[in-house]
C-alpha cells in the first residue's frame, strides 16, 4: 500500500524561536485531516516546511517512502503536493482565466513549449471552464485579479491549487475573507476531490472544520496537542481553553 | 436620539473612474456599534476606503461630527479621529513590531496598552512586521489602529483568521471600546451571526447601495434579505475598468 | 555653384565642446576669408554624433552625402566614427578631412581620408628625445589602458629606449580611472626622474593632474612630461598646481607668430561666447583652411580635391605645415611648452620652451 | 483580421521609410536595428520581469561574434547572424546562470556589471578587437547576392526582412505557453514556484533567449555599419534601449517597435534642428509621456477611447 | 608596510568620497525607494551654483557651499511638489523614465547655463594645502571629506535609526495610502526626505569634485558609480552604502597599488561576488 506523507521529528527554529519542535505527522491517501490551533502556534510553518518554501532545521519529510526533505518546493508541488497561501498570492496583472491556464499547462508540463498558442488547446480550456464552473468563477473569468475584491481572490486561489490535480493538498484558510455564505463553495469542492486524495486543512473557522475533517491536529506552540476526531477534539477541554473558547459546545 | 459622528451623504465612489459605491447614505451615532455585512464585491471595504479617503470620491459627501472631511487626506481624517483597520491588514513590513506600533502612535495612546491587548505582540515585538503569523499580524493591525487614538474605529473583518478564543476576546474588547460613549465602530463582517449580535444598527450592501438599514437584531430576522443578498452565487456587474488602487503599496 | 561641407563632430554630451570649437573655428576663417573659393561658394553643414558612436557617425555622413549632397566631409573626434566612413567615402569618392581622430592607421582605410591634426606618436616620440637631452634618464609611463593610451605609450618607450633613457615602470591606468592617488604614489616610490602621461581629455586629465600636484611628485622632483594634458580648454581649471607641467604639442595658444594672432583675433572676433582655443579649434582651422584649397582647384572632383590637398603647404597658426602624401597627416613642428602664468593676462598659458624640428607621421606604417 | 493589422500596418510603415527616406536608408537601418534590440528587451524585461540595464553585453557580444568570424572564417552575412545570435544566447546563458537568481536593483546592478567587465575585455583583447579603435571588416554578399551599398538599399532591406524574422518569432512566443509563463514569473515567482514551474531556469530561458536576439541585432549593426566599436557593450545603449521600451510600452511587442520609432526620430530631428540644446525636447518628451501616459504609448487608443488604463 | 598604509590612506579617503557622492541617492533611492536616477542631476546643481557663487559671484569656497546646499534645496522642494510627487506613486519603470528625462533636463539646463566645460570651485586655502603625515602628505582636503563623511552618517543614523520620523519614514514609504491612514503625515514626511537627499547630494557634489570634477553631464558619467554603490550596500540602509563605499574604495585602490591594469576588473569582479552572494547587499533589510 501507499504510505501517502509521512513526517517525523520535523523541527523548525527562526533565530532562537522554535516554531516547530519535532513533529510527526502522518497524511495518507484518502485522509481529510484539519489542523487548528492558536495563532502563532505554528500551522503555515508546518505546511511550508511540507511543500518546500521553508527548510526544516531537522527532521524528516517522506512521500510515498521517498525521502524529500532535500527538494525544492517545484519538485515537490510536481510530485504532486500543493497548498493555498493563506495571504493571497496570485498573478495578479493576468486574468482568473490566463492565471488557472497557467497552472494547468505547467501541470501537464508544457511550460517550455515555444510554439503553439497558448489557449490553442480545447481540453485544456475545457478543464479550466470546468473548474471556473465549480467555484462559480464563471462572471469573473476575464477580469484582471488585481482588481477583484479579497474574498473573490480567495475562490481563485482555491482554484490555482486545484487545477493542479494534486495528490495531497494542503489548504492555509481557504475559508478567510469567504463569506460565511459562500464556504459552502469550498466545502463542496473539498467533497468533490477524488476519495485518494489526502487533504490537510488549516482553519479558524470551526464550523468548516469540523464538516469537512474526519480527524483534527491540534498544534499548540509549536508541538502537536493531541490528534482526535471531530467530537472528541471538541469535547476535550484543554482544547477548549486554549483554543476554542467557549461558542462552540 | 444621539449626535451622529460619521454621515455619508449620497456617496459615490471608485478607485478609477468606475463606481463602486453608488449613492450611499449612511449615519452612525456617537458610541453606536454599526455592523455592515454583504457578500464578496458588495463593496464594504470600498465604503471604509472611502471613509478613509483611500478610494476616490465621485459625488456627496461626508461629515465627521459635523464636519465635512470628504477633501482631506487620509492622515487629517485619522488626526481628526478616524481609524481603520484594513481588511489585508498592511503590516509595514520593514518595520518590527514595536515600531509598527510606534509609527502609528499619536496623542496618548501607549504601547503598553496594545501589549496588554494582545500579549503574543509583545513576545514577538522584535520580529518584522510580515515575519508574523497571519493571525498575529491581524492582531498587530488592530493594535496599531489604536495607536492612533481614534474615536470611530472602522474594522474591515477583523476577525478573520483569528483563533475561535481570541475573537471572543476581541469581540469582548470592541464592546468594552464603545462602552464609555466616546468612541464608536463600524465593523465589517463575513459572519453575518456574529456581526449582528454584537452591532445595535446594521446595514446590508449590495452592489455598492444600502439594501437594508434598521436595527441588527431587525435583520437578523429578516432571512429572505439575507438569504436573497448574501446567499446567492456572485454575479460581475461591478465597473470592468478602474485603475489601480490608491494604495501606493 | 555651391560647395557643401558636411561637419560630423559631436555638439551635445560630454565632448561637445568640441563640436562647438570646430563650428568656430570654421565661422571664424569664412568671417575672414568669405564664403568664396575660386569659383565656388562655401558652405557648411554641422550634425551632432554626440560621442563614440560610430553607427550614429557613419549614417550622419551618409545622410549628408546622399541627401545633402555635400561634396566634402569633415570632424570626426573620435577614432571608431572616423573609420566608419572609410567604405562611404571610397565607394562615393568623398574627401573626408578630419579634424582630430589621432590613430596612425586610419588614413590606411581610404584613400579619401585627409588629417589635419597629428598622430600620437607624432607627439610622444618627440617628447622622449627631448626628455633625454634634458639629461633625464629615467621615466614611468602612465597611460590610460585603451587603443590610444598604449599607442603613445609605446611610441614614447621606444623612442626613449632607442637613445638609451631606462623605462622603469609602466602603468596603464582603467579609463575609468577617477582617483589617480595610487599611480602618482605608485610613482613616487619607484622614483624616476620623470613620469610620462597620456589620458583622454577631460575629467581623467584634470584629475590626473591635480593629483600630480597634490601628491608632491614636483617636489620629489619627478618632471611631469605629457601632450594634450594641458590643453587651453581647462587649462585655468587646474589653478596653480599646473604650473611647470612640460608638454610636448603641435598647437598652443600662446603660440607667437602672426598667423596665430590672426587665428586668435578671428575666433575672438566672433563674440562673447567664444570656447577657449586650443588644438581642436586649429586642427578645424587648418581644415577649412585646407578645404577651401581642395575647392579651389578642383571643385566637386573628389579625387581631383585629394590630388590638390597632397603636398600643400601653409602658414597655419601652430607653424609651418606641409599635407604629407604619403600619410595625409600634417607635417608639423613639435613644440615643448611648459605651464606659466601670463604676467599681463594673469592665465595660465602653455609658454613654447623650444621647438623640435618639423615631424611627420612617426606612426605610419603602409 | 484584427490581428493581422498590426503585422499590415508594419509592412506599411517599413516600405513607407524606405520610399520616403531613400537618402535616409542608414537611419532607417539604425531604427530596424534598434528596433531588434528593444524588442529582445521588451522579451526579457517586458514578459518575464527580468530588469536588467545590460542588455548591450550580449548585443556587443553578437556584434563582435560576427565580425570576428566574418574576418576569420567566412564574410556571409546570414551566417554572421547565427554567430551572433549564438554568441549573444552564449553570453547571457553563462552570466544567467548567476544573474537569474537575483532581483530588482541588484540584478540591475549585476547586468550593468557583466556589460562593462565584457567592455573592458574587448578593450584589452586590442589584437583580436581593435580596442578602442575598433574592428573594421568587410562583409561579403547577403547570401552571396545582394552586395551592401553605400546608399544602404541592401541593408536595410536585410534589416527589414530580419526584423520581420524576428518579430514573427516573438509574436509567436508570446502568444505560447512559454510567453504565458513568462507573464506569470513577472506577476508572482512566488505563485510560479507553487504551481511546479522550475522559476530558476525559466528565467534563464528567458534571458537566454533575449541574448540571442539581442546578438542578432548586434550582429546586424556590425554588418550593415562594417564596424565594431567598443561602445556596443556601452550602458548608454542599454539605458537608452529601456527608455525606448517604456517609452513604447512595456509587455507587448509593438510598444516596443513604437516606442523605438518615436525615440529615434525624436532625437533625430531634435538634434537636427537644435545640435546644442537637443537634450531639452527628450528630456521634455520622455517626461511628458509618462505623466500623460504611464503605460507608454501603446495605452494611448485606450486612453482616448475613455478610462485611463494602467 | 608604507604600502599597506598607502592603500589604506587613500583608500578611506577616495571611499570617503564615494560615500559623499552616493549618500544622497541611498537617502533618496535607498530610504525612500524611488529609482531616483536623477541623482547626479542634483549634485550637478549643487556643484554648478557652487561654481558659479565662486566664479561668478567671486564668494569664497564656504559661502559658495552653502549657496549651492541652499540652492539645491531650493529648487528640490518645487520639484519634489510638482514633480516627484507623482513619481513616487509610478512603477519602478516608469521612475527610471521620469527620472531620466529630469536628469537630461537638468544636463541641458546647466549646459545652457555654463556650457559644457569642467565647472571647477577653487578650494580654500585650509583646504588646498598638504599635511605631512610623516610617510607621506595628504591633500587637506581628502581630511575635510573623511569627517565630513563621518559626520554624515553619524547624523544620518541618529536621525534615521534614533528618531520616530525614522520609523514614520520607513512606515510611509512601505504603504504610504496606509500609513498615512494612520495619521503618519506622508506628504511632509517625503518632502523633508527628499529635501535631505538634494542636500546631500549637492554636498556630495561640491566636495567630490577634486575627484569626480563637475561638468553638464556629472549626472550621467557617475550614475552608474552612484548606483553601485547603493546595490552594494543594500537598498534602505544608509549605513549599508557607508560600508560599501568604503570597501569598493579600499578594493579598487589596492587593486590600483597592486595591479593597476585589472583595477576596472577587480571593482565590477567585488561587485558581481557581493551581489550574487548577498542579493539585497551588504546590510539591505529584506523588503
Ligand atoms: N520568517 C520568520 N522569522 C521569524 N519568525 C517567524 C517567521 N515566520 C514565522 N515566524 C513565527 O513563527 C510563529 C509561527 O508562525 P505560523 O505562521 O506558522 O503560525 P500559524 O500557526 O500559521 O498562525 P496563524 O493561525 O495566526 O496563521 C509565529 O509566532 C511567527 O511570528
Ligand atoms: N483596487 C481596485 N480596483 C478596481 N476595482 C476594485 C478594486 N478593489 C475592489 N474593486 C472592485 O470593487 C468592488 C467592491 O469591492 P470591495 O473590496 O469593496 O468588496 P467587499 O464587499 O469588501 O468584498 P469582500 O467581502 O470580498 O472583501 C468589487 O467588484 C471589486 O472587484
Ligand atoms: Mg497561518
Ligand atoms: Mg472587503
Amino acid at each position: 500500500m501507499t504510505e501517502g506523507l509521512v513526517v517525523r521529528g520535523l523541527s523548525k527554529r527562526f533565530g532562537g524561536l522554535v516554531v516547530s519542535d519535532g513533529l510527526d505527522f502522518d497524511l495518507p491517501p484518502g485522509a481529510r485531516k484539519a489542523l487548528i490551533g492558536p495563532n502563532g502556534a505554528g500551522k503555515s510553518t508546518f505546511a511550508n516546511l511540507v511543500t518546500g518554501i521553508h527548510a526544516p532545521s531537522s527532521g524528516s519529510i517522506r512521500f510515498d517512502g521517498a525521502d524529500i526533505s532535500d527538494m525544492d518546493e517545484t519538485a515537490r508541488v510536481r510530485l504532486g503536493i500543493a497548498k493555498t497561501f493563506q495571504i493571497t498570492t496570485l498573478f495578479t496583472g493576468l486574468t482568473v482565466r490566463e492565471n488557472l491556464r497557467l497552472a494547468v499547462l505547467e501541470r501537464e508540463r508544457r511550460g517550455f513549449r515555444l510554439f503553439c498558442r497558448a489557449d490553442g488547446d480545447p481540453e485544456v480550456e475545457a478543464e479550466i471552464a470546468a473548474l471556473m464552473d465549480q467555484l462559480a468563477l464563471e462572471p469573473l473569468a476575464d477580469r484582471v485579479v488585481e482588481r477583484l475584491a479579497y474574498g473573490q481572490q480567495r475562490l481563485v486561489e482555491l482554484a490555482m491549487t486545484l487545477a493542479l490535480k494534486p495528490r495531497v493538498l494542503i489548504l492555509d484558510e481557504p475559508a478567510a475573507g469567504v463569506p460565511g455564505s459562500e464556504t459552502h463553495l469550498i466545502t463542496d469542492a473539498i467533497e468533490a476531490l477524488p476519495a485518494d486524495l489526502a487533504v490537510l486543512i488549516i482553519e479558524h473557522d470551526m464550523e468548516l472544520v469540523f464538516r469537512v475533517a474526519r480527524s483534527i491536529v491540534v498544534l499548540v506552540a509549536g508541538r502537536i496537542l493531541t490528534e482526535g476526531t471531530p467530537a472528541q477534539i471538541a469535547s476535550d477541554p484543554q482544547v477548549r481553553e486554549l483554543y476554542l473558547g467557549g461558542a462552540h459546545g | 436620539m444621539a449626535e451622529p459622528v460619521l454621515e455619508l451623504d449620497n456617496v459615490s465612489a471608485g478607485y478609477g473612474p468606475g463606481h463602486v459605491l453608488r449613492g450611499m447614505s449612511l449615519r452612525l451615532e456617537k458610541g453606536g456599534k454599526l455592523a455592515v455585512i454583504g457578500r464578496n464585491g458588495a463593496g464594504k471595504t470600498t465604503l471604509l476606503n472611502t471613509v478613509m479617503g483611500l478610494a476616490r470620491l465621485h459625488g456627496g459627501h461626508i461629515r465627521l461630527e459635523g464636519r465635512p472631511i470628504d477633501r482631506l487626506p487620509p492622515w487629517r481624517r485619522n488626526h481628526l479621529g478616524l481609524g481603520l483597520v484594513p481588511q489585508t491588514r498592511d503590516i509595514f513590513p520593514s518595520l518590527t513590531v514595536e515600531e509598527n506600533l510606534r509609527a502609528a502612535q499619536h496623542g496618548d495612546a501607549r504601547i503598553e496598552e496594545a501589549y496588554m491587548l494582545f500579549p503574543r505582540l509583545k513576545e514577538r515585538r522584535k520580529n518584522g512586521g510580515t515575519q508574523l503569523s497571519g493571525g498575529e499580524q491581524q492582531m498587530l493591525a488592530i493594535a496599531r489602529t489604536l495607536m492612533t487614538s481614534p474615536k470611530v474605529i472602522l474594522l474591515d473583518e477583523p476577525l478573520e483568521g483569528l483563533a475561535p478564543v481570541i475573537r471572543e476576546m476581541l469581540m469582548q474588547a470592541f464592546e468594552d471600546l464603545a462602552k464609555d460613549g466616546t468612541r464608536s465602530v463600524i465593523l465589517v463582517e463575513q459572519h453575518a451571526a456574529a456581526a449582528l449580535a454584537f452591532a445595535g444598527r446594521a446595514v446590508l450592501m449590495a452592489n455598492g447601495r444600502i439594501v437594508h438599514d434598521g436595527p441588527a437584531a431587525e435583520l437578523a430576522q429578516r432571512s429572505d434579505l439575507i438569504d436573497r443578498h448574501i446567499g446567492v452565487a456572485m454575479t460581475a456587474d461591478a465597473p470592468e475598468k478602474g485603475t489601480r488602487h490608491a494604495s501606493h503599496a | 555653384d555651391e560647395i557643401r561641407v558636411g561637419v560630423v563632430a559631436p555638439f551635445s554630451g560630454p565632448f561637445a565642446l568640441y563640436g562647438t570649437q570646430f563650428r568656430q573655428a570654421i565661422e571664424a576663417w569664412q568671417a575672414t576669408h568669405g564664403t568664396r573659393a575660386g569659383d565656388h561658394e562655401i558652405s557648411f553643414v554641422y550634425k551632432d554624433s554626440g560621442g563614440v558612436n560610430p553607427d550614429l557617425a557613419r549614417s550622419l555622413s551618409q545622410e549628408l552625402v546622399i541627401r545633402d549632397r555635400v561634396d566634402v566631409l569633415a570632424g570626426y573626434v573620435f577614432t571608431p566614427n572616423a573609420l566608419s566612413v572609410a567604405q562611404l567615402a571610397t565607394q562615393s569618392e568623398t574627401p573626408v578631412v578630419i579634424f582630430n581622430a589621432a590613430t596612425s592607421a586610419i588614413n590606411a582605410e581610404s584613400p579619401f581620408f585627409l588629417r589635419t591634426s597629428y598622430t600620437l606618436p607624432q607627439v610622444s616620440a618627440p617628447l622622449a628625445d627631448w626628455a633625454y637631452a634634458q639629461g633625464i634618464r629615467s621615466v614611468v609611463t602612465t597611460v590610460a589602458d585603451y587603443g590610444p593610451g598604449i599607442d603613445a605609450e609605446t611610441a614614447f618607450s621606444e623612442a626613449f629606449t632607442a637613445r638609451g633613457g631606462a623605462v622603469t615602470d609602466t602603468i596603464r591606468m582603467p579609463l575609468s580611472t577617477t582617483d589617480f592617488a595610487p599611480f602618482l604614489q605608485s610613482v613616487r616610490a619607484t622614483g624616476p626622474e620623470a613620469v610620462f602621461v597620456f589620458l583622454p581629455g577631460g575629467p581623467p586629465t584634470f584629475a590626473y593632474a591635480k593629483a600630480y600636484a597634490e601628491n608632491g611628485l614636483k617636489e620629489a622632483g619627478i618632471t611631469f612630461l605629457g601632450t594634450a594634458e594641458t590643453e587651453e580648454s581647462n587649462l585655468q581649471a587646474l589653478g596653480d598646481g599646473a604650473l611647470g607641467l612640460h608638454t610636448a604639442y603641435h598647437y598652443s595658444a600662446a603660440h607667437d607668430s602672426d598667423a596665430n594672432r590672426a587665428f586668435l583675433a578671428a575666433v575672438e572676433g566672433l563674440g562673447d561666447d567664444a570656447a577657449p582655443v586650443n588644438w581642436a579649434s586649429v586642427g578645424a582651422w587648418d581644415g577649412a583652411d585646407l578645404i577651401y584649397r581642395m575647392v579651389e582647384a578642383a571643385g566637386a572632383d573628389g579625387r581631383a580635391a585629394i590630388e590638390a590637398a597632397l603636398g600643400a603647404e601653409w602658414e597655419s597658426p601652430r607653424g609651418p605645415v606641409r599635407m604629407d602624401p604619403e600619410s595625409r597627416t600634417l607635417v608639423q613642428n613639435v613644440y615643448i611648452r611648459e605651464v606659466t602664468r601670463n604676467p599681463q593676462t594673469g592665465l595660465l598659458e602653455n609658454a613654447e620652451t623650444g621647438i623640435i624640428a618639423t615631424v611627420g607621421d612617426l606612426g605610419w606604417k603602409d | 483580421m484584427k490581428r493581422a493589422l498590426p503585422f499590415i500596418l508594419l509592412l506599411a510603415g517599413t516600405a513607407a521609410m524606405y520610399l520616403l527616406m531613400p537618402y535616409n536608408l542608414a537611419f532607417a537601418t539604425r531604427i530596424l536595428v534598434m528596433g531588434i534590440f528593444v524588442l529582445s528587451i521588451d522579451l526579457v524585461l517586458g514578459f518575464a520581469g527580468i530588469a536588467t540595464l545590460g542588455q548591450a553585453a550580449m548585443y556587443g557580444a553578437g556584434a563582435y561574434a560576427a565580425a570576428l568570424f566574418a574576418a576569420h572564417a567566412w564574410a556571409e552575412p546570414v551566417a554572421g547572424l547565427a554567430v551572433g545570435a549564438a554568441a549573444g544566447a552564449v553570453v547571457a546563458l553563462l552570466s544567467g546562470l548567476v544573474l537569474m537568481r537575483a532581483s530588482g536593483l541588484t540584478l540591475i546592478m549585476l547586468t550593468i556589471a557583466v556589460a562593462a567587465l565584457l567592455a573592458e575585455t574587448a578593450n584589452r583583447a586590442r589584437d583580436l578587437t581593435g580596442g578602442a579603435d575598433g574592428l573594421r571588416v568587410a562583409f561579403g554578399p547577403v547570401l552571396g547576392l545582394w552586395e551592401f551599398d553605400f546608399i544602404g538599399q541592401t541593408g536595410f532591406c536585410y534589416a527589414a526582412a530580419v526584423g520581420a524574422c524576428v518579430l514573427g518569432l516573438l509574436a509567436l512566443v508570446a502568444r505560447s505557453p512559454f510567453g504565458l509563463s513568462l507573464r506569470g514569473l513577472q506577476s508572482s515567482p512566488a505563485r510560479m514556484a507553487a504551481i511546479g514551474a522550475p522559476v530558476y531556469p525559466r528565467r534563464v530561458a528567458a534571458y537566454t533567449l533575449g541574448g540571442a536576439i539581442a546578438g542578432i541585432a548586434g550582429a546586424l549593426s556590425a554588418q550593415v555599419a562594417g564596424l565594431v566599436s567598443l561602445e556596443t557593450f556601452s550602458f548608454t545603449l542599454s539605458a537608452e534601449a529601456l527608455v525606448m521600451l517604456i517609452l513604447g510600452g512595456t509587455g507587448r511587442l509593438w510598444g516596443a517597435l513604437l516606442g523605438t520609432v518615436l525615440f529615434m526620430f525624436a532625437h533625430h530631428y531634435a538634434a537636427a534642428a537644435d545640435p546644442f540644446n537637443w537634450l531639452f525636447a527628450i528630456g521634455a518628451l520622455v517626461m511628458v509621456v509618462v505623466f500623460v501616459l504611464p503605460g507608454g504609448l501603446l495605452s494611448l487608443p485606450g486612453a482616448l477611447k475613455g478610462g485611463r488604463h494602467d | 608596510m608604507t604600502l599597506l598604509l598607502n592603500i589604506a590612506l587613500d583608500g578611506i579617503a577616495y571611499g570617503m568620497i564615494l560615500f559623499l557622492v552616493a549618500v544622497g541617492l541611498s537617502v533618496t533611492m535607498g530610504l525612500m525607494r524611488v529609482v531616483n536616477l536623477a541623482h547626479g542631476g542634483f549634485a550637478l546643481m549643487g556643484g554648478a551654483l557652487a561654481h558659479w557663487a565662486g566664479a561668478d559671484l567671486g564668494l569664497g569656497f564656504w559661502p559658495a557651499l552653502a549657496c549651492a546646499i541652499l540652492g539645491t534645496v531650493a529648487l528640490a522642494l518645487p520639484l519634489e511638489r510638482l514633480v516627484y510627487r507623482r513619481i513616487y506613486g509610478f512603477g519602478e519603470l516608469q521612475q527610471v523614465l521620469a527620472t531620466i528625462g529630469l536628469t537630461f533636463i537638468v544636463i541641458a539646463a546647466v549646459n545652457r547655463w555654463q556650457g559644457s566645460a569642467l565647472l571647477p570651485v577653487p578650494l580654500p586655502e585650509t583646504l588646498s594645502r598638504t599635511v605631512d603625515l610623516g610617510f607621506r602628505t595628504l591633500p587637506a582636503h581628502r581630511i575635510a571629506v573623511i569627517l565630513c563623511g563621518l559626520g554624515v552618517i553619524l547624523g544620518l543614523w541618529l536621525l534615521l535609526d534614533r528618531t520616530r520620523f525614522g520609523i514614520r519614514l520607513r512606515a510611509a514609504v512601505d504603504n504610504r495610502a496606509i500609513a498615512s491612514a494612520h495619521g503618519i503625515v506622508t506628504d511632509r514626511i517625503y518632502m523633508a526626505t527628499f529635501g535631505l537627499g538634494a542636500a546631500l547630494a549637492a554636498l556630495g557634489g561640491v566636495l567630490g569634485a577634486e575627484l569626480l570634477p563637475v561638468d553638464a553631464y556629472y549626472p550621467l558619467r557617475y550614475m552608474v558609480l552612484f548606483l553601485m554603490v547603493v546595490a552594494v550596500g543594500g537598498m534602505g540602509s544608509v549605513t549599508g552604502s557607508f560600508a560599501a563605499a568604503l570597501g569598493l574604495g579600499i578594493t579598487e585602490t589596492a587593486a590600483r597599488y597592486l595591479v593597476p591594469d585589472m583595477a576596472t576588473f577587480a571593482f565590477y569582479g567585488i561587485v558581481i561576488l557581493v551581489l550574487a552572494l548577498r542579493p539585497q547587499g551588504l546590510m539591505g533589510r529584506i523588503a
